[in-house]
């Protein structure tokens, strides 16, 4: 289906139920989707599972849906930083569930989920505490541990630009998990600073083809010039 | 939805079927056309129905046929048929086209087929014979990806043998895969049950089953 | 290393050696790297094996330098075409190995070599001939079968424009196995229609990065403005 | 090739250590540098030597540290720290980035390190303590992926310990993956062995092995 354009971030959200598993697109705070989350944690669901390369920073965003208790469970590749102070907390009172992967193998993993790929053996890991239980396998003389896809219900993502039918571009290093994340979700939600008619992405340029996108809220940014 | 008769009429064109399996895709579907019957279906897509369409050699947005001056070497169908480029368009590599299909975000594949059994496995890329050249493309994974595998093909053979059948003779391509067989006489749903019979063309229901040698089950109304 | 610019297509060609791997671009004609296939045909190096989607077609390319017998064995997914009459005579008269691999498969196995995994699970072809002998597990109550990746020790691949550090951009369908290949080969070669500086290229539009690329050679199409 | 010893001199500081790895990268090679100490080495790479910086979040061709009007909140490395872009550079995803590195076309990366182990174990990611937080980022990828890992550290913790050891009592990053061990004391090559010296500084090879529990083997030349 051709995707939803919403004017509301709030309303792209509203179907969100407790216990979902959410991607959440962004690496620290680029291409962090700061306003979908914000309308996740005013939606109020709980009990959710966030797939995240980081699991907040400061008290906004991802760190203000923590903060609300409505995380149980966070799987990322390093949640601790300077500003992660929410996290740190919850995780110390035993509030929240961590699973931590390789940032690579997090990649994989989703893009694995999108690709219809059962599991997979990847190098990274094997024998560290990252592998413990994990199956390990010797192929031409060198260690794999399997590892198996991360679906979402939902992915929240930023993008620069999508035409009406869905086709994504992004800015810069705000890329980062993005397009990935968008393959592995059964919906999936994308904040952009602009729409544009059909034509106004080169098709040799698209980087998310429509087909992986649900539902686009614009959100202009805070400085013209400049993705919020 | 109950079992419809056709019986009043002669079984169905190739093009009245391409147009039947061309109404039976839903609005806003991304659906990939198999190489040549399949192809057709194309032509009978309304364009209220906002179809994209999916070819697998690296193209979402797909247009009709490029006839003359438009011809493009670079862009060419599955079926290495030059074709166009609609607005909205995206390319992509190999391996990304596959795992879009692959990863189950394609609606619909239309294929066609050498046999399909009664719980819907696919028998449509080798003939089985010995001294056959066998060629696979992308059939296993069309069958084994899209959410929706449609076959189009004739029921019965130039010798009149069926080709629904309990289980495929010919090597598979996929296993329980079809989930909504047309064919000139009929639009069947394979199941582990047996097989529902959407609707009939130019015989009847009680002499397909003679004709078949599948479970027949008809569609009852329900609630 | 940033890639060596050749003038010359048999120069590029000149050291691969009897007994290579070699995967060749393009779905048909589109995107095969003709002239590179050629400059192989030339060079002489035999007991190739090849991986490519199609066989050959015509008396041309790929076709040619089977007829030439340098072939021993060909991994693909559609060798029997219509124009396919060198590789059928060759594998009815039992001169060539084909091993047979479905379309996407063979995609995911040459991206798998290039992004170091081992080997993965994949649903397609289970329950086929092209199955047999191949481990079988049940992920989630659906079966999927081992592959593993298909590395080449050269890819030959044709792009539409690189840049001198090697970043390619590819032109409609021809795009096809280019990407791919050139991540999966100790040496990736690649004929395109223009070479240019640094900045020639949008760095959000790069398709393969340079750093996959270790040679270029320019190839200006038959007909301007339509690649050969 | 033989074992050099800088003894008449102090160890190395932290600036000449970062130097010193700078000039030991192969030129036109693709390099990763980690977050902290790691990142300084790209103050003094010789832009002659025409090396390719990548950052794991997504990008090939990354520039110098932005200032000012120049900050782009996407345009950030590993460590989350505004940077630059050059000519010819390329943006991609996660997935192809991680993919890059895992897949062995990145040439050196450079890490710090808690501890190395005479065979190249590295333990870098995770104090072991009981209420610390891990926290991984893409430490084991470019461990476990790079064609070259060097590592980049003070010999001996403050209190004196020393840190290149016969096992790591810390939780490892990855096995048997350092290639190139460059401390303020020496530079070392790990191997199933034992542990060759290439240099010293501040220190003889015999004063080395006094303070070090692994087997150090001097290097002599060969042919």
């Amino acid at each position: 289906m051709r995707p939803v354009v919403f004017r509301d971030a709030d309303e792209a959200v509203a179907d969100i139920p407790d216990g979902a598993t959410i991607l959440v697109g962004g690496f620290g705070t680029a291409g962090q989707p700061q306003e979908l989350i914000d309308a996740l944690r005013r939606h109020g669901a709980r009990d959710l599972t966030i797939v995240s390369n980081n699991a907040g920073n400061g008290d906004t965003g991802l760190a203000a849906l923590l903060a609300a208790g409505q995380v149980r469970r966070i799987v990322c590749s390093f949640p601790r930083q300077t500003d992660s102070w929410v996290f740190d907390r919850l995780y110390r009172a035993g509030e929240i569930e961590l699973e931590l992967v390789p940032q690579g193998t997090l990649a994989e993993r989703i893009r694995a989920a999108g690709a219809g790929i059962g599991a997979f053996y990847c190098p990274t890991g094997v024998g560290t505490m990252l592998a413990e239980g994990k199956e390990v396998r010797t192929i031409n003389g060198r260690d794999y541990v399997l590892e198996y896809p991360l679906h979402g219900d939902f992915a929240l993502i930023k993008a620069l630009h999508a035409d009406v039918a869905g086709n994504l571009v992004y800015r810069k290093t705000a890329r980062n998990f993005g397009p990935v994340m968008a393959t592995a979700a059964a919906c999936t939600i994308v904040q952009v600073a602009s729409v544009g008619d059909l034509g106004t992405i080169d098709p040799e340029e698209v980087v998310t083809p429509g087909i992986y996108v649900d539902r686009v809220v614009p959100i202009e940014p805070a400085e013209p010039g400049v993705a919020a | 939805m109950r079992t419809v008769e056709h019986a009043d009429r002669g079984p169905l064109t190739r093009e009245e079927l391409a147009r039947l399996v061309a109404a039976d895709i839903p609005h806003g579907s991304y659906v990939n056309l198999g190489i040549g019957q399949p192809t057709t279906v194309a032509d009978y897509l309304d364009p209220a129905a906002d179809i994209t369409l999916h070819t697998e050699n690296g193209m979402l947005g797909m247009g009709p046929t490029a006839q003359g001056a438009d011809r493009d070497p670079d862009l060419i169908n599955a079926g290495k048929i030059p074709v166009t480029e609609l607005p909205g368009a995206s390319y992509f590599h190999h391996a990304d086209s596959f795992a879009m299909m692959r990863g189950g975000h394609i609606d619909v594949c239309v294929l066609g087929a050498f046999q399909v059994s009664q719980d819907g496995d696919l028998a449509n890329w080798h003939t089985g014979e010995a001294d056959a050249i066998p060629s696979v493309g992308g059939a296993m994974d069309l069958a084994t990806g899209a959410r929706n595998v449609f076959v189009m093909m004739s029921l019965f053979t130039k010798k009149g043998e069926p080709k629904l059948v309990p289980a495929c003779t010919y090597p598979l391509t996929g296993r329980r895969c079809v989930t909504r067989l047309f064919t000139d006489y009929g639009v069947f749903l394979p199941g582990p049950d047996g097989v529902r019979v959407r609707e009939t063309y130019g015989i009847t229901f009680a002499d397909l089953a003679d004709r078949l040698a599948v479970p027949l089950l008809a569609l009852v109304p329900t609630g």
